[in-house]
């Protein structure tokens, strides 16, 4: 697998570290709600298919991706810095598991 | 202030190695710049950091990713987004460039005793390097000048490429001393020389 | 239908092998079933077999979207043992090892039992330390466990490289004698064929499309191959725990979907008689009967469900295997594969009730599933009969997340790919 | 003269003659000839045993589909097994030794399992060796008796274990259009493909570029195909875009269009060069492949078709026009398609008398007539082989009319002397890479076997890859692939050369399989019989992969290169499915078997780096005795002559107590931490506050992870306003930069901080002891170290013997102490400064087992107790939770489970029986040798504490504090220690920390 990372090119996934599901958002830091917060530290979204996800180009520029992946095929298909897109936008309805 | 003790310094052995009858094809040597300076900009303040490091340098640093340029005391390249490893032949850029950047711009690590540079140069430097990175060392692909961020599986490495086929590598120093007799190894099979 | 046996192969050999049946029927769904079962894997069978066994209920159908045994029962190391550092688990491990001395014999079919040990290695004292506090921790629950010194390590298993000179030189190990492996398909092949000898349909082919609902209240299954309803719905499907999930409008859950690669070698001559760790990153290799050596490392660390491994995962397993065996460099791999692994938040299982009502959940078996295979089921249809759990599944709640009783052996967290 | 070499022809250096060993028998053989050319030249036709049934076996075929002649090569000790005699290039001084068999290979006992056949047909071991339910085998017992013996005889090759001292190797490559096969196809390809100037690699398996047209006899512009080839392969040399790489096995197709390659680069020689690897193992990283990998051909299933001299027709026609070798002298045939004709032709044409051609079909082109009849051979059309005769060696064949629609024999059979039998049963096209890049084969009636989709994702097909087995399709087939790979339009016309038509039909007659009496085989490797697909069919094991898994089909060496289609072809029609519908076994990597070494490459031998402090050497001079601690070496004692591990690192510890001792702690984890938002950045990671802490003072602090578990700790460092140094433990050091990275890109990236590793720009030294701070004071320059300039957790800046130094007041061990930092180049220099300067006190070095002692005697934590499951309140560090601000973990940490009584608490332990304490012991209330049980925790960490001059020991206990005071014992079983212990806090030493505060 090739990642191409915006500033580094296209490295070998060896290069990377995975930091998984992308689609989760940190509660509030001062928020009370464990649901919230139990939701965010232990529930993944694990389509089969498109999937939002965090790589770090470890082994490179070290800069967190914001990646859209198959994880059917394992195509990717966007690529872009988590620190300026923030946790990748991809419509949740839209992932397309068709079992 | 002393000089710093080289961590290749048991293992350096000065001469040809290898398969090196039908002629040398890589000469390694240590660089061993006085200083080794890691610059980093703030999102937006990259110009200013790169005048920062022209100004200090007389490097001239093109815009876009891994650029850099060198000169015979100063090299200098972008290795991250926003961030430049700049190594001079003297000692004391660290706090030359703690004048030069304002906390506005970005920020100022030394790193001249924590990396150490090896320089790979001859006709089978891009065959050697193959065998330990999975990047494309090829001219069109790496130009001389431009820098690069990548691993040989433990060994953090940035690269910059020096001339038509000469790289200089910048390890961590601790990993130093393995990551020489890896080059050493890999280079048997070429000849090499110990420079 | 007959018995296998020595006399069985006898006659039969003497008659040309003619007069075998199938290991089991291929019937087509019902419409109803008291309980389907999704999922023709390991545990899926396991449980039906229990289910019919152990409490009686035969009206069950089991629902394999593939052939039997296409997930991971199929394409794991078929390492088996029960050597756990937390108590919780390793009470269900060693119950599961007791259920597999006896399982040929219960199932009239040899799935090939082996206890030919499984030997954890430590490079360090540090190391041995750990070791030695699971290998403790066993013993005070009864379960066999023994220090080995790297000189008792040498004769077991030759050709290990015991020098000092060794990058991570072998400072001792733990071994449970006991543990040892099992012919992963005749385990699939022998439950299935026991379960449909008391009466359940197991349906290949048939993959389940979503779920029939009457409000919350899970009531059957739609398929490819026609709905079927059934008074208890439960799903044993491992690596695909996500997907399935999601037909039933669950999407998020404490799983990551891994794909973990294993591989073999060419067959060789008898060259290991035990399975063994590698203390210094991840590598296991034990050996089959048929003389490959079976051996895999880490997960390759990323959401999948390809079952297809990437290159770095591939030099790295072998780097590993070499650094324990320098004498196998010129050995073949011969093949190698992806399965797709159902990593939970702590690395440990999860056999429950729910989440919706109707439901019964048995996933989170990351790459250690294949020994929980009797315990599995038999505590999955335990659950699915009384609708509670039986002791050895009770910790392996779904709400033990937020709750806070996570069981994590490795000690990692909630970061799936570590455990 | 051998006496099967040809007396012209081939393309074998006849001026050359080789010298090699099989069975230790000295043979002869010629440069350019396989093992398997060489062995058959010299009438040698046994060359292996089968797997199950100790059959004897020949040579099947001429190349990596090889299932039957698997020999192990000899290196000195080194044992290469398994390896196919027609892939091993033969040179001097090779030694190879045939495998499977006991006590020769003329001689096997084991041969005596064919007559169990029937008794030992697929899967017949699940049916049996279950043993008695009671008695001494019960359980397991019995079937592993059985599985001894069955272990004994099943496996291949023997492995060695001398460890192998060659040399493996790696390369990456980048390309624009990888050729993976170099017959007329791939050779086209890469021509095309360079003419555009694109970076091209080709990579052939075979020792010499070509391909078929190396052996297929035909002519190309009125020259031999071969030299069509070598001119073509003479111009790609000329091209520097182009790599050619022989001897290279593309073995695997990944994602990203990265292939994986293998190159055999010194196999075939004496001795490698200086240097050079064994093999490379290539990963190419391509824009475009062209998948020009040819076709393999297939063997027929009838009975006895395994007897050696029964020969594919390709492979014969191959040794006889490349190597110059006649596989026999009275050659009978039997082939369901035209091919065989070709090769029948070349046979005759090279010297071999042919008896007769058993042909499937009833009807026989008139081309393929004509060729019998040149070649003297009798024709029987609706003819099949349905038997052979011989023992070790062929020595005849019946034939008898056959219907190919009912697949049976009809008439009376005839007896036909012959040493060789060639047979073709179709083509099956080289799909595989293709496949695991994810096509979907698609079956073909007319050539009765699977093709790859028209093209993938990443790869263009060519030549009898796709189906298509005339050379000049492959050849214009490979020209518009090179030119569409390198991204070249494609040509309205292409001026093909001019190449002799071949006038013969590759589609065969749909016939797999003669059924007739006795064993016929569908996997020669591992003996699966067409009556094993048929009992797979009759239990239920119907689908392919069940096929597969219940008779090992297409599981050998080989992985059913030959044998899958007829395989499924059998279940198919037992099923009375068309074969699409029963379709094909999962391809996988391999490709063909590759070594481990060359997939292990450089890293065989130097699994890992290893990572040295800047005083490394100065430890090893010293008489340090060193650990690994993860990739870091460290002292664990400076051992005198003849001291024990714990005498030593008890005197280390004394000494420091006493007057001082100094440890290097260079591995320590540290991060700079940097930008205005650096003091805000550290009050959301640790547990505690840091935006208070002045400028020039340290203090300690706690990480948790999100799920409020602790995560590490270390002291931080703020050296100006916005410029902090953190460090972590040695262990953690990768991971909680990885930990900050990620909150600081992903969560916070507002916050105007930057991180960077300078583990490495610091050498750190800790000296401590009542002498600490003199010793310091006598050396250093440019500051105060007394109460007022350096109090506990100051620091300053100095200088030591010329070195700029960084000082900080702190202490691990609970003496006076200090962490002196110097620039990594000058470690080794303000090292020995101090030792130095510590002379005249009898400052000692000391180790980790020191190091260990003096924190457990002040019960500080480490990996041990921080293991991934311990609260901060399990650590008694909850005063370390600030309840004035979140932070990471905060929300997490008050789960019931995290609060629960009777967690694992940490407390002291000191043996009552004055005997060592060991890590991971257990701790109970009452012993019970014979049956332990009740454990309530474990010991984390031990030693023999001089300072309280007892065993004593950090543990995880339930309860924990509430035992402070009670007994307990130690039960360690498993080295068979028990005892009884205190429990206590775990502050046994100076509690009060008078000591370093000073
Ligand atoms: C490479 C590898 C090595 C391993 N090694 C070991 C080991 O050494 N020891 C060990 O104990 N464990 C090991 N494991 C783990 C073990 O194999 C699994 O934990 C265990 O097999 C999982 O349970 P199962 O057998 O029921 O799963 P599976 O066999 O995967 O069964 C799940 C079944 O559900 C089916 N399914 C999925 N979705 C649907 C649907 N919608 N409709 C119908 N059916 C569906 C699948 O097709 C599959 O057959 C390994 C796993 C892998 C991948
Ligand atoms: N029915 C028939 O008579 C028949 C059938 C098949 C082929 N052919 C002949 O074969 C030729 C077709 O040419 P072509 O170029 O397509 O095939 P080819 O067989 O000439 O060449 C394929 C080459 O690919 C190599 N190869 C295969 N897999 C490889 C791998 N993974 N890595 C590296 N190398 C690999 C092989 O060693 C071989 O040299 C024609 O000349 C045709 O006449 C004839
Ligand atoms: C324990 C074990 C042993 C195996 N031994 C062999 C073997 O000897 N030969 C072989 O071709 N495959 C062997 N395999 C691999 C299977 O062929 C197959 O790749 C695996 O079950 C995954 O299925 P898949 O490749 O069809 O996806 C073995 C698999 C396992 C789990
Ligand atoms: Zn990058």
């Amino acid at each position: 697998m090739l990642i191409t990372c915006p500033y580094c090119g296209p490295r070998d996934v060896s290069e990377f570290a995975y930091q998984g599901d992308g689609n989760r958002t940190r509660p509030d830091p001062a928020s009370t709600d464990s649901e919230a917060w139990n939701a965010y530290v232990y529930d993944r979204l694990n389509p089969a298919g498109i999937h939002n996800e965090i790589w770090q180009h470890a082994g490179g520029c070290r800069v967190h991706l914001a990646v859209v992946r198959d994880t059917l095929t394992h195509e990717i298909s966007s690529v872009r810095f988590a620190r300026e897109h923030g946790t990748p936008t991809h419509s949740r309805r839209n992932h397309g598991a068709k079992a | 202030m002393g000089e710093q003790l080289s961590p290749l310094e048991p293992i350096f052995r000065p001469g040809s190695h290898g398969n090196f009858v039908d002629g040398v094809g890589v000469t390694l040597s240590e660089i061993a710049p006085g200083s080794i300076v890691q610059l980093a900009a703030w999102p937006g303040e990259e110009k200013k950091l790169m005048a920062a490091i022209g100004s200090v340098t007389g490097l001239k640093l093109a815009d876009g990713a891994g650029a850099g340029a060198s000169s015979d005391r100063y090299a200098a390249f972008g290795f991250a987004p926003g961030k430049f490893l700049v190594s001079d032949a003297s000692e004391g850029l660290a706090t030359t460039f703690a004048g030069k950047v304002a906390a506005a711009t970005g920020t100022v690590t030394d790193l001249s005793h924590g990396r150490t540079a090896i320089r790979i140069a001859g006709p089978r430097s891009e065959w050697v390097l193959a065998k330990l990175f999975a990047v494309d060392f090829s001219l069109p692909a790496f130009s001389v000048g431009s820098g690069i961020s990548t691993t040989h599986h433990d060994v953090f490495t940035q690269i910059q490429r020096s001339g038509p086929d000469s790289f200089d590598l910048y390890v961590f120093r601790s990993f130093a001393r393995s990551f020489w007799k890896m080059l050493c190894h890999a280079s048997d099979e070429v000849g090499y020389e110990v420079r | 239908m007959a018995e296998y046996s020595a006399f069985s192969l006898l006659k039969n050999a003497l008659s040309g092998n003619r007069d075998w049946k199938p290991a089991w029927r291929k019937p087509s769904p019902k419409a109803s079933y008291d309980v389907i079962i999704i999922g023709g894997g390991g545990h899926g069978l396991s449980t039906a077999y229990y289910l019919a066994k152990e409490f009686g209920i035969t009206n069950v159908a089991v629902l394999e979207k593939g052939y039997l045994g296409s997930g991971n029962v199929g394409r794991n190391t078929t390492a088996v043992r029960s050597n756990y550092l937390l108590p919780q688990n390793t009470r269900f491990y060693e119950h599961s090892m007791k259920m597999w001395e006896n399982l040929s014999h219960d199932l009239n079919y040899n799935v090939m039992f082996s206890q030919r040990g499984v030997l954890n290695l430590a490079h360090t004292p540090g190391q041995l330390d750990d070791l030695a506090r699971k290998g403790n921790a066993m013993r005070h629950l009864g379960v066999d466990a023994e220090l080995m010194t790297p000189v008792e390590i040498g004769r077991r298993v030759p050709g290990l490289d015991m020098s000092q000179q060794a990058r991570f030189p072998i400072y001792g190990g733990l071994m449970q004698e006991r543990a040892g492996t099992a012919r992963h398909d005749a385990v699939a092949w022998g439950y299935a064929r026991g379960a449909d000898r008391r009466g359940v349909d197991i349906i290949e082919n048939c993959e389940v499309t979503g779920f029939l609902r009457d409000g919350d209240r899970v009531t059957g299954v739609s398929t490819s191959r026609g709905d079927i309803r059934a008074k208890k719905v439960a799903v044993a499907v491992a690596g695909s725990t996500g997907r399935v999930m999601q037909l039933a409008g669950i999407d998020r859950m404490p799983i990551e979907s891994h794909v973990l690669q294993a591989f073999v070698s060419e067959s060789l001559k008898p060259f290991l008689d035990t399975v063994l760790t590698f203390g210094m990153g991840h590598f296991y290799v034990g050996q089959s009967d048929k003389g490959g050596l079976v051996y895999g490392g880490d997960l390759d660390g990323y959401n999948s469900y390809a079952q297809r491994g990437s290159l770095p995962i591939v030099e790295e397993v072998m780097s590993e295997m070499l650094a324990l065996f320098p004498s196998l460099a010129p050995v073949r791999v011969l093949r190698s594969w992806g399965g797709v692994c159902d990593m939970s938040m702590d690395g440990s299982p999860i056999i429950t009730t729910g989440p919706l009502p109707g439901m019964y959940l048995n996933c989170g078996w990351c790459y250690g599933g294949f020994k929980a295979t009797p315990a599995s089921g038999f505590c999955f249809a335990h659950t699915i009969a009384k609708d509670a759990p039986h002791e050895f599944n009770a910790p392996f709640t779904l709400d033990r997340f937020s709750r806070g009783t996570v069981i994590d052996d490795k000690g990692q967290g909630p970061t799936p790919r570590m455990h | 003269m051998s006496p099967r070499r040809t007396p012209s022809g081939g393309r074998v250096n006849r001026l050359r003659t080789i010298r090699f060993t099989f069975d230790g028998t000295a043979y002869t053989g010629h440069q350019g000839d396989t093992l398997a050319s060489a062995l058959l030249a010299n009438g040698v036709s046994l060359f292996g045993r089968s797997f199950k049934y100790h059959r004897p076996r020949g040579v099947l075929t001429s190349g990596v589909d090889e299932p039957n002649a698997l020999v192990t090569v000899l290196r000195g000790e080194v044992r290469e097994p398994n390896i196919p005699a027609t892939m091993v290039e033969i040179h001097d001084g090779l030694t190879a030794v045939s495998q499977n068999r006991f006590p020769s290979l003329a001689y096997d006992v084991s041969a005596v399992n064919q007559l169990g056949g029937k008794f030992i047909s697929a899967g017949f071991y699940y049916k049996t060796f279950m043993g008695p339910v009671i008695g001494p085998l019960k359980g397991t017992r019995f079937w592993m008796l059985c599985e001894k013996i069955i272990r004994r005889a099943a496996g291949l090759g023997r492995a060695g274990h001398a460890p192998d001292p060659s040399r493996y190797e790696r390369m990456n490559a980048f390309c624009d259009v990888l050729v993976v096969g170099s017959g007329p196809a791939g050779l086209a390809a890469a021509h095309e493909a360079a003419q555009s100037g694109a970076q091209v690699i080709l990579a052939e398996l075979d020792p010499c570029f070509g391909g078929s047209a190396n052996w297929s006899g035909e002519t190309i512009d009125g020259e031999p195909a071969a030299t069509w080839a070598s001119d073509v392969v003479g111009e790609l040399k000329t091209h520097d875009n182009v790599r050619l790489l022989k001897r290279t096995t593309v073995w695997g197709y990944y994602d990203g269009n990265t292939l994986a390659a293998v190159e055999r680069v010194s196999d075939h020689k004496d001795t490698p060069a200086k240097g050079a690897p064994r093999h490379r193992h290539w990963t190419i990283r391509a824009r475009k492949v062209v998948l020009a990998t040819g076709a393999f051909e297939r063997p027929l299933v009838f009975p006895g078709n395994d007897r050696p001299g029964v020969m594919m027709a390709s492979a014969a026609m191959r040794y006889a026009n490349q190597y110059g070798v006649l596989p026999g002298e009275k050659i009978a045939v039997l082939a369901n398609n035209d091919s065989a004709y070709r090769a029948m032709a070349a046979l005759a044409k090279a010297g071999a008398r042919i008896i007769a051609i058993a042909d499937l079909r009833q009807d026989v082109s008139a081309a393929c007539r004509k060729l019998a009849n040149d070649a003297g051979a009798e024709l029987l059309t609706g003819h099949a082989v349905i038997s052979t005769e011989g023992g070790k060696k062929l020595s005849g064949v019946k034939l008898a009319p056959f219907s190919a629609t009912s697949g049976v024999s009809t008439g009376n059979a005839r007896d036909i002397g012959a040493d060789c039998l060639i047979v073709s049963g179709g083509w099956s096209p080289t799909i595989h890479l293709a496949s695991q890049a994810g096509a979907r084969p698609v079956w073909s009636d007319d050539l009765q076997a699977f093709l790859p989709p028209e093209t993938g994702k990443g790869w263009i097909g060519a030549g009898a890859f796709n189906g298509n087995f005339s050379t000049a399709e492959a050849i214009s087939e490979g020209f518009a692939a090179g030119r569409n790979a390198a991204g070249q339009p494609a040509l309205e016309t292409t001026a093909l050369p001019d190449i002799e038509p071949a006038p013969l039909d590759p589609n065969p007659a749909p016939v797999f399989e003669i059924k007739a009496k006795g064993k016929a085989f569908v996997d020669f490797q591992h003996d699966v019989t067409a009556d094993d697909v048929r009992l797979a069919h009759l239990e239920g094991f119907v689908s392919v992969e069940h096929l597969k898994r219940y008779t090992t089909l297409g599981m050998a060496t080989d992985q059913g290169k030959g044998s899958n289609v007829p395989g499924l072809a059998i279940m198919a029609e037992a099923l009375g499915k068309p074969i699409p519908e029963v379709g094909t076994t999962r391809f996988r990597p391999p490709y063909a078997p590759v070594s481990v070494g060359a997939l292990a490459a450089e890293r065989f031998g130097d699994l890992k780096p290893e990572r040295l402090t800047p005083m490394h050497d100065w430890h090893l001079e010293n008489g340090a005795t060193m650990y690994s601690a993860g990739l870091w070496f460290r002292p664990m004692i400076y051992g005198g002559p003849g001291e024990t591990i714990e005498q030593a690192y008890v005197r280390e510890a004394q000494a420091t107590r006493e007057t001082a001792g100094i440890v290097d702690v260079s591995t320590l984890g540290k991060i700079a931490v940097q930008g205005p938002d650096a003091a805000e950045f550290l009050d959301r990671v640790y547990s505690n506050v840091f935006s208070t802490l002045p400028v020039g003072k340290a203090r300690y602090g706690l990480m948790l992870r999100e799920d409020g578990l602790v995560f590490d700790d270390g002291t931080t460092w703020r050296l100006g306003e916005h410029d902090f140094l953190m460090t972590t433990t040695t262990a953690n050091a990768g991971k909680v930069m990885q930990h900050l990275e990620y909150f600081l890109d992903v969560v916070w990236p507002d916050l105007k901080v930057h991180l960077t590793s300078v583990t490495d720009q610091w050498a750190g030294a800790a000296i401590g002891g009542p002498k600490a701070r003199e010793i310091l004071a006598s050396c250093v320059t440019g500051t105060k170290v007394d109460n007022e300039a350096l109090p506990f957790m100051g620091i300053v800046h100095g200088e030591i013997s010329g070195a700029p130094v960084m000082i900080c007041r702190l202490s691990f061990s609970g003496e006076m102490a200090f962490e002196v930092y110097s620039g990594a180049g000058h470690g080794t220099h303000v090292w020995e400064a101090l030792i130095e300067a510590g002379r005249p006190f009898d400052m000692v070095s000391y180790g980790l087992e020191a190091l260990g002692t003096m924190r457990i005697e002040k019960g500080h934590v480490t990996g041990a107790e921080i293991d991934g499951r311990t609260s901060a309140r399990d650590l008694h560090l909850g005063w370390m939770l600030s309840k004035k601000k979140p932070f990471i973990g905060s929300a997490m940490m008050d789960r019931e489970g995290l609060s629960a009584s009777g967690r694992l608490e940490l407390v002291g332990l000191i043996s009552l029986d004055n005997r060592p304490l060991s890590g991971g012991a257990h701790i109970v209330e009452e012993v019970d040798a014979a049956n332990p049980h009740g454990s309530l925790g474990h010991i984390t960490a031990a030693c023999f504490s001089p300072a309280l001059g007892k065993y004593i020991a950090l543990a995880l206990v339930s309860g924990g504090k509430a035992r402070y005071g009670k007994r307990a014992h130690i039960s360690d079983p498993l080295r068979n220690r028990f005892g009884p212990v205190e429990i206590v806090s775990h502050h046994f030493f100076d509690p009060e920390g008078k000591r370093m505060h000073g």
